[in-house]
């Protein structure tokens, strides 16, 4: 821990990276409290506020900071409370998919044989299966909700991580330093955890950080799909695919907010994310 | 050599004219096959294969057909054809055409180029229903298997297919040997772009000539653009509400009353639809036999709705499911939004639910729903189809689509009378009597009529058609 | 005879910047090589003889680095020859045999790929000769079957294999210069003795040098020219291989050489020095040896690090060591 | 009283010959260990030596179960390995270590040194939690690593000093049974004079038991209460330290003896070298494996393999004799 | 390795039938096709007649049991709305769909690799952060985005590309591409980009957290020490060392591409495989989906062999079976 803050302390761009997403992740908690009115509201909003273009511009109007969307929601507090979703389902699916993904592939590759071709099979299967079919099946079946959509997204990406993790698992479980654990009577799970794991994390990371942007877009489709969210209560990634269609008609304010802000997410989600993988690899300190 | 390039929103699936009964597809079988009649831009009946038409008695129409007609593939067109293609049409176990020829008994050749037609009982529309039918050439269609014909299509229309890519384009050339007027255009490729934002950026780098469902939000952009026009024709389309008319909330007739007086209708076509929509106050436009011009929309008036819903006995509004589809028809994920936003105005709680279109229709027809959005289009150009399908009680083949089950017994009887009366006046009379009946009832709460929208190059002379059939016969350029 | 010096070394620092602060590794050594010439390096493990291998080639990477010095090779100085050139002094003109044979071959190549790239790169041979070069290389280190071993990947040797392998990368381009960094300690004596000879046979024949890092002390008594001992990132005593065995000056050396397990005797306990090398983290100024030095004096608290010539051609820091007359180490013939 | 057994030990590995041959099934086989018998009692240290390649690390590790024999039996404590259960296994790898010949790679580049020890003593509970710290610190001591290095990872130490570590990792379970592979052939001098007066020590406190492997003869002669002399995965002789050192009686050994170097003030400039072809483990030669660099060899030598023979106290597998 | 891939494709076998029950029941959850298929107005007579004639009014396991039959012989049913089989509706827009993928993985890979590579060799570089930060915005911003604003960019505002479809192909090798003509190649630019942008971003991060941590190690010091020039220290030693979770990324987005890039597909009128099953689903047209679904599986089994074996190419310590 104290290393993890010395190293820290050395780098700039971290320091940043960290305070943008803590304020964007603090301010979509408490977005109740930010933003003057609740866009999940319905009765709060009009389509006599529709499409106001941002304050500074001709047309803007004092009450919608950044502009309103075709229903009439200020753009900035829609933004806010749409975080929250597209950041609860991003990590938890992540984490989901990384932590099925992640066991199962170490699993795989560490044992081998029957369990491996068991696993990686299954994961053959699962990759055949668009998400999109996949996620009706399963609102057909349980109904939505954002639970189910964490639980949807994260069975349709854990083979990334799945696969990944066996391959690194494959070329480092005959090392020596694998062999002298097992010598020492280290059992199974400990090895996996204590003396793979940290070794393949960083592909792993790689992969985890990159995908929580594809994993925000995904529920964006979803939700569009009508799986996920109510469009009543749109995510962030909702809102960049209602706002796209209107890029062509000049209303950019409704994809350039929330397009901003995603992209300031990730960019903060990476950022810290090659950080991490750099100082938990002893080796580039 | 003209050509001509289009831009549609999605390509035809088969060539084999009773396979599918879908716009995208018939739109293009439309050019290389034709029918006994054929409506025009008005949806007035034109003659098409057949140069004139009467009624010999109640249930026997005589059809004259044109001569020396040729298919592209040289057969000669006569009586035997028509017989056989509408007799394939009714009895081929995957024709999906087999309800316009459900009620043809009989059909007998006189000679080579007079048909009789006879009919269950009396059936004013047959025309229009018989127009549907494409015409194949009998010979060709036997000597093919099946399986052939879905990609091969051999017609007597004005067009010929010279090349297909699915889902890329269809090159379709004029026909030399074709018995009507020659068509301008030479040569029309048809270019299949699902998405509409590349839609209109292939019309506007210019790519294609002539752009088919330009969505409503990028109409300015297209009208600034240098060298295009867009052009607006009424649609056949009415978007609408249903709901359960025999249970809940729904089931009083003041609570339809104050929902649709709570809906804002103006705002919806001018914000949602961006201005590019008609408000309707009825569940056909005036194009429409049967159409009836003394109904009026009642106003929107929120504060009436509210003195309604309080009468009814709901003060402080109710909680209600609203089932929609969000990618069928234009925009009607925000349509159902904006509905769902205006009801919450006057307190009524409306849980979205917005699923993908084989979903919501799926739920929707099992009649699993108690408020929903629901688009309906009037392809025969004749009010019937709304009111057997959607008005008439649920039974026998009536009111299949009548899914929130209203019921007049007096409606039913109009409409049962109706179908049975060729004289046209009496018959409009009847039907718009149904049609008043239930808008006063509020047995659907009708929105809008979509607009069509095209984008063309500005020397293009083209009039669209209310039922959206792509007729490139019908198109021109100015010099 | 006075020979032609091939390498220059003055005044080579190179530090360790770690989270800990900085390691010392290499602090200020000065040692010259000339053509043809065996020099012995030898030292405490830790002392910094194989970082300073590595920095003679310039081979230090972050967060080490060469805070000063010189390395003159032939008259140039390598430090101040940019990364292009050096890519033509490393491997041709000055190879270095890594300390530790698994780590140093990349596990996914064939032995035969690793040999054979710098066959085709240094001397431009084409591939069919630089193959039959590369057997010829294997057979000369002593591997069996080296046409079929070419094919094998470093995991499937054993450990002296491998150390072969390396040796005969290194010599494969007939260097100048060779840095062998304890060549020979996973092989058995036979082998040990191939490989040797082998060595003393290009040294003859091509006036090649030889650094050669061991801890062999026997071994380097046997084949080298001068020995060199560090302690803690310093030189600290060095001078003709006679003269440092049979007299040597610095009480670290002297612990050294009465550690050596002897085989004519028999020893119940082997003599060891007491204690341990200081920390490179922080050394203490003066004497570095002082803390575990039986003879220290308050002098050595305050120190430089200055050679004191013991004889011609040997010099050692201890100064203690001048009037110290030694008895003669045993086992010494 | 017999603590190790090995009885007829082969280990044969399969190797492909390239991408091709594999991708075709055509593999051919190093014969690494072939049929070696030996035997080592408890508080005893037997040291394997023999020339690099011959299969030392390789017996080392079957012992330990890293390898599955190809033939061949190990027993310890007189109960075959093969027949333990689970349970009986895993005491055994309190009571039997490892010392790498390759310190590096033994070592998880991601561990600090203290997770390295700390690691087994957790395992199986050498000591409470509170004197873990003490205990670690301990056992640096004894095998000569500063304890500030607690924090540090392994590429940060030079060479000697991670096998030092990898040391203080197979010595902190306080096993019975070690097999150390060239544990000290990193260190220098002085350090090795401190590791083997640890690993003496060691051995007169808890009467362990060493299976030694080294090419350092002298030390191999310090350490060692009996020697076997390996040559292409066979045992060419074995027999007490003594006997061996004083009158080594294969030809081999004798090579071996002849060319062990010496604290020297004069510069040797022939080492005397063995000649001949160096024989080849994938295709074994017929005979004895030793013939063809063996300068007494004869019709015989070619033909047939020596058996392991008594003589002077001692067995010895050469025709000659 | 023949057995193994012997024994793959065994397993695939298996894998495919699984594929082809779940699929059979997600396919009957999901909504009647006979209500989508017909136009509205049919009569309900109508309706029933078709679902007999296509055989949806049987039981289930007798459905599937009739699948089955079918599928060994290599038919898979008759597409509900184009009247041809299923199958070869799937497999004619396989290669279109391949085409855009292989495209994308081409321009990824040469974009990434050294590109990452050169991020993880210079890491302080102002380059290297540039390209760590600008390839963030190819995954930070939804395909559909920013392929809409390549249209916008080089469509319509500079007129340089073709905004939709496949253009104009030619013939080579007896494969039709559009790799071929100039046109082609034109018009697969723009979605291969939008494609490949993930990818790229993807990659670009694993090469360079790859290579940094491989070029710590003692053998890339070594190839150096060699003399080795950078090309061969970097791409020959330092990548192959890194590419394990490259390949099985490139071979897993492969896999995805040619599967899934319907929206890729959509933006750009791309008439592949992705347009064919998003439409199909809408339409709920069975037998379509099922022979979309298996041929996927049977591509993505055999993509996955291939990276297996792969992985023993890249790193022979890795063990197959
Ligand atoms: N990357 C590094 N980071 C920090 N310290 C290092 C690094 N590499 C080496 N050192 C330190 O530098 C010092 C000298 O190391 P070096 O490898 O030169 O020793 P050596 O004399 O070769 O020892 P040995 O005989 O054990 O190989 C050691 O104290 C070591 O811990
Ligand atoms: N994993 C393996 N795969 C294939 N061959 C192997 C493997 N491990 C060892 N060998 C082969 O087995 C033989 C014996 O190797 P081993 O490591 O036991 O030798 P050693 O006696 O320890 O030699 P050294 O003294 O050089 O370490 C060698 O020929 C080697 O190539
Ligand atoms: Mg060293
Ligand atoms: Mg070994």
């Amino acid at each position: 821990m104290k290393d993890l803050i010395y190293y820290f302390k050395r780098d700039k761009m971290v320091i940043i990276a960290t305070i943008i997403l803590t304020v964007i992740i603090l301010s979509s908690i408490f977005a109740n409290f930010i933003v003057p009115h609740n866009p999940y509201d319905l009765a709060s909003v009009s389509l006599m506020d529709s499409m106001k273009p941002p304050i500074w511009m001709k047309n803007g109007v004092d009450k919608f900071l950044l502009g309103s969307d075709l229903q009439g929601r200020g753009i900035l507090s829609t933004i806010l409370y749409g975080t929250r979703i597209s950041l609860l389902v991003g990590f938890s699916a992540v984490i989901l998919g990384g932590i099925i993904g992640v066991t199962l592939g170490m699993v795989a590759g560490y044992f081998g044989g029957k369990i491996d071709s068991i696993i990686m099979r299954m994961a053959d299967i699962q990759l055949s299966f668009p998400t999109m079919l996949i996620a009706i099946t399963v609102m057909a079946f349980l109904g939505r909700g954002i639970f189910k959509l964490i639980v949807v997204i994260g069975l349709a990406t854990w083979v990334t991580y799945a696969r990944t993790a066996r391959g690194s698992t494959l070329s480092i479980k005959n090392s020596e330093y694998v062999e002298a654990a097992k010598l020492i009577g280290i059992n199974n799970t400990k090895i996996l955890i204590r003396h793979i794991l940290p070794n393949i994390l960083t592909p792993i990371i790689v992969i985890a950080t990159v995908q929580i942007a594809q994993v925000i877009m995904l529920e964006a489709t979803l939700s569009f799909l009508g799986i996920g969210v109510p469009l009543t209560e749109p995510s962030l990634g909702l809102m960049i695919s209602d706002g796209y269609k209107r890029l062509l008609s000049g209303k950019w304010w409704l994809v350039v907010f929330p397009g901003g802000f995603l992209v300031m997410i990730v960019l903060s989600i990476n950022i810290i994310g090659d950080w991490l993988r750099d100082v938990l690899n002893p080796k580039l300190k | 050599a003209e050509t001509m390039t289009i831009a549609t929103p999605s390509d035809a699936l088969t060539l084999d004219p009773i396979m599918l009964s879908e716009t995208p597809t018939i739109s293009v079988q439309m050019n290389i096959f034709e029918g006994l009649v054929h409506l025009d831009e008005n949806m007035d009946i034109q003659p098409g294969l057949a140069s004139s038409w009467e009624v010999e008695d109640d249930t026997t129409w005589v059809f004259h057909l044109q001569k020396g007609v040729k298919f592209h593939n040289g057969d000669d067109f006569d009586a035997e054809d028509v017989k056989f293609s509408i007799e394939r049409a009714k009895n081929h176990p995957k024709s999906q055409f087999k309800s316009p020829v459900g009620q043809v008994e009989s059909i007998e050749i006189i000679d080579d180029y007079t048909i009789a037609i006879k009919t269950n009982f009396p059936y004013p529309i047959l025309p229009r229903k018989i127009g549907r039918i494409l015409i194949c050439s009998k010979d060709y269609v036997e000597a093919n298997s099946d399986q052939h014909l879905q990609n091969n299509a051999v017609g007597t229309g004005p067009y010929q297919v010279s090349s297909w890519e699915k889902d890329e384009e269809m090159v379709l050339t004029a026909y030399e040997d074709y018995w009507g007027e020659k068509p301008e255009v030479d040569k029309a490729i048809l270019k299949p772009i699902s998405n509409p934002a590349t839609r209109v950026s292939s019309f506007l780098s210019g790519e294609v000539d002539i752009l088919m469902d330009l969505p409503v939000q990028d109409v300015e952009r297209v009208e600034e653009a240098k060298g295009v026009k867009v052009v607006t024709r009424p649609g056949l389309r009415l978007i609408f509400l249903g709901v359960n008319t025999q249970e809940g909330p729904f089931s009083k007739l003041k609570v339809r009353q104050a929902v649709y007086h709570a809906i804002n209708e103006d705002a919806i076509v001018e914000h949602v639809m961006n201005g590019h929509a008609y408000k309707a106050g009825q569940f056909y436009p005036d194009t429409i036999f049967g159409y009836n011009p003394d109904v009026k929309r009642v106003p929107y008036d929120p504060e009436k709705a509210k003195q309604l819903l309080a009468e009814a006995g709901y003060p402080d509004g109710f909680t209600i499911q609203f089932d929609s589809s969000n990618d069928r028809y234009m925009n009607d994920g925000q349509i159902a939004q904006a509905v769902a936003i205006q009801l919450a105005r006057v307190g009524i709680n409306v849980e979205l639910n917005v699923q993908t279109k084989s979903a919501h229709f799926d739920k929707v027809l099992s009649r699993n729903t108690d408020f929903y959005l629901l688009g309906w289009t009037n392809s025969l150009g004749d009010g019937i189809q709304f009111l057997d399908g959607l008005l008439h009680t649920p039974e026998d083949s009536y009111g299949r689509f009548n899914l929130g089950n209203y019921s007049n017994q007096e409606v039913d009887k109009l409409i049962e009378e109706a179908a049975m009366t060729l004289d046209e006046e009496k018959r409009s009379k009847i039907m718009q009597e149904a049609v008043r009946i239930g808008i006063e009832e509020v047995a659907y709460l009708p929105l809008h009529y979509q607009q069509q929208l095209y984008g063309m190059k500005e020397n293009i002379k083209w009039t669209p058609r209310p039922d959206k059939y792509v007729k490139i016969s019908t198109m021109g350029f100015d010099n | 005879m006075q020979r032609e010096k091939i390498l220059e070394v003055k005044n080579l620092k190179t530090f360790f910047n770690t989270k800990d602060g900085v390691v010392k590794a290499v602090n200020g050594v000065n040692f010259n090589l000339k053509k043809g010439e065996i020099l012995g390096i030898v030292g405490e493990s830790g002392a910094g003889k194989s970082v300073t291998g590595f920095s003679l080639l310039r081979l230090i990477d972050p967060p080490g680095e060469i805070l000063e010095g010189s390395i003159k090779f032939k008259g140039q100085d390598l430090m101040k020859m940019n990364e292009r050139d050096m890519i033509k002094i490393r491997g041709k003109k000055i190879s270095m045999i890594f300390q530790d044979p698994m780590a140093s071959l990349n596990p996914v190549l064939t032995i035969g790929q690793q040999l054979i790239e710098v066959l085709q790169f240094h001397l431009n041979y084409r591939r069919k000769k630089a193959k039959n070069r590369a057997v010829e290389l294997l057979n000369m280190v002593g591997i069996s079957s080296p046409g079929k071993r070419m094919k094998h990947y470093p995991n499937q040797l054993s450990g002296g294999m491998r150390q072969r392998v390396v040796v005969a990368i290194a010599l494969a381009s007939d260097p100048e210069v060779i840095i062998a960094d304890e060549p020979t300690t996973a092989l058995d004596v036979t082998i040990q003795a191939q490989i040797i000879n082998l060595m003393q046979n290009l040294i003859k024949d091509r006036q090649t040098s030889l650094i050669f890092i061991t801890h062999d002390l026997a071994l380097v008594s046997e084949i080298a020219d001068r020995i060199l001992v560090m302690y803690a990132g310093d030189i600290i005593e060095y001078g003709s291989k006679g003269s440092i065995i049979s007299n040597p000056a610095h009480p670290y050396t002297q612990g050294l050489i009465n550690s050596i397990p002897v085989l004519d005797k028999n020893q119940k306990r082997l003599k060891q020095i007491k204690g341990l090398m200081p920390s490179p983290l922080d050394l203490p100024a003066g004497c570095k040896f002082r803390s575990r030095c039986s003879k220290k004096t308050d002098y050595c608290k305050n120190r430089d690090n200055e050679f004191k010539k013991i004889s011609n051609n040997h010099y050692s820091t201890c100064s203690e060591a001048c009037q110290l007359k030694k008895e003669l180490i045993a086992g010494v013939g | 009283m017999k603590l190790l057994e090995v009885n007829n030990l082969k280990k044969h590995f399969s190797v492909n010959d390239s991408f091709l041959a594999n991708l075709l099934n055509k593999n051919s086989q190093v014969h690494a260990v072939n049929g070696v018998s030996f035997s080592i009692n408890k508080g005893e240290t037997l040291s394997l030596v023999g020339e690099s390649g011959c299969g030392k690390s390789t017996i080392g590790r079957t012992i330990l179960g890293l390898y599955e024999p190809t033939e061949g039996e190990i027993s310890y404590c007189g109960k075959k390995i093969s027949q333990m259960s689970k349970k009986e296994k895993f005491g055994l790898k309190e009571k039997m270590q490892m010392i790498f010949q390759d310190p590096f790679s033994s070592l998880n580049p991601r561990q600090k040194v203290k997770d390295i020890i700390q690691e087994p003593i957790r395992s199986h509970n050498i000591v409470s939690r509170e004197e873990e710290k003490d205990y670690i610190l301990n056992l640096l001591d004894k095998v000569g690593v500063d304890g500030s290095y607690l924090n540090r990872y392994p590429h940060q130490f030079s060479g000697g000093q991670r096998q030092r570590i990898g040391i203080a990792r197979s010595l902190s379970m306080e096993p019975d049974f070690i097999v150390a592979d060239e544990p000290i052939s990193a260190l220098d001098v002085s350090i090795q004079a401190q590791i083997l007066n640890l690993l003496m020590d060691l051995q007169d406190e808890f009467d362990l038991t060493f299976l030694f492997i080294a090419h350092d003869l002298s030390v191999v002669k310090h350490i060692s209460d009996r020697v076997a002399i390996m040559y292409l995965g066979k045992i060419f002789e074995i027999g007490d330290k003594k006997d061996i050192f004083a009158e080594p009686l294969h030809p081999y050994t004798k090579a071996l003896f002849n060319s062990i170097p010496e604290l020297t003030t004069t510069t040797k400039e022939n080492f005397s070298v063995l000649s001949g072809n160096v024989p080849d483990p994938i295709q074994l030669p017929q005979g004895c494996y030793f013939h063809s660099r063996c300068k007494y060899a004869e019709k015989i030598c070619l033909k047939k393999e020596p058996e392991l023979k008594e003589v002077n106290g001692r067995k010895v597998a050469c025709h000659q004799l | 390795m023949l057995i193994y891939t012997g024994k793959r494709i065994w397993q695939t076998l298996i894998v495919l039938f699984a594929v082809s029950i779940i699929v059979f029941i997600m396919i009957n959850i999901n909504g009647d096709p006979v209500q989508t298929l017909l136009p509205p107005e049919a009569e309900p007579w109508a309706v029933e007649e078709l679902r007999e004639t296509l055989g949806l009014n049987k039981p289930l396991y007798i459905q599937y049991f009739n699948f089955i039959k079918n599928a060994v012989k290599g038919d898979m049913g008759i597409s509900y709305y184009q009247q041809v089989p299923a199958l070869s509706l799937v497999l004619e827009r396989l290669p279109k769909t391949m085409e855009l993928a292989v495209a994308a993985i081409l321009i990824s890979i040469v974009i990434a690799i050294p590109a990452g590579m050169y991020a993880a060799i210079k890491p302080e570089s102002i380059l290297s952060k540039l390209i760590m930060f600008s390839s963030l915005a190819g995954i930070s911003l939804p395909t559909f985005l920013s392929g809409i604003l390549l249209i916008l960019l080089f469509a319509v505002n500079f007129s340089l590309l073709p905004s939709s479809g496949r253009g104009e192909v030619a013939q080579f090798l007896g494969i039709h591409s559009s790799f071929f003509t100039l046109d082609g190649l034109k018009h697969i630019i723009m979605p291969a980009a939008t494609l490949g942008l993930y990818m790229v971003a993807m990659l670009i991060r694993l090469v360079r957290a790859g290579m940094q941590e491989v070029l710590k190690q003692d053998y890339i010091l070594f190839t150096r020490a060699k003399g080795m020039p950078a090309k061969i220290v970097y791409i020959r030693h330092a990548l192959k060392n890194t590419m394990i979770p490259v390949i099985t990324v490139i071979g897993l987005q492969l896999g995805r591409l040619i599967a899934f890039s319907m929206i890729t597909e959509k933006i750009f009128a791309w008439p592949g495989m992705g347009k064919l099953i998003l439409d199909s689903i809408n339409r709920l047209d069975r037998p379509v989906i099922m022979s979309y679904i298996l041929v996927i599986a049977a591509l993505f089994a055999a993509i996955n062999l291939v990276v297996d074996l792969l992985y023993y190419y890249f790193d022979p310590r890795i063990e197959l079976g």
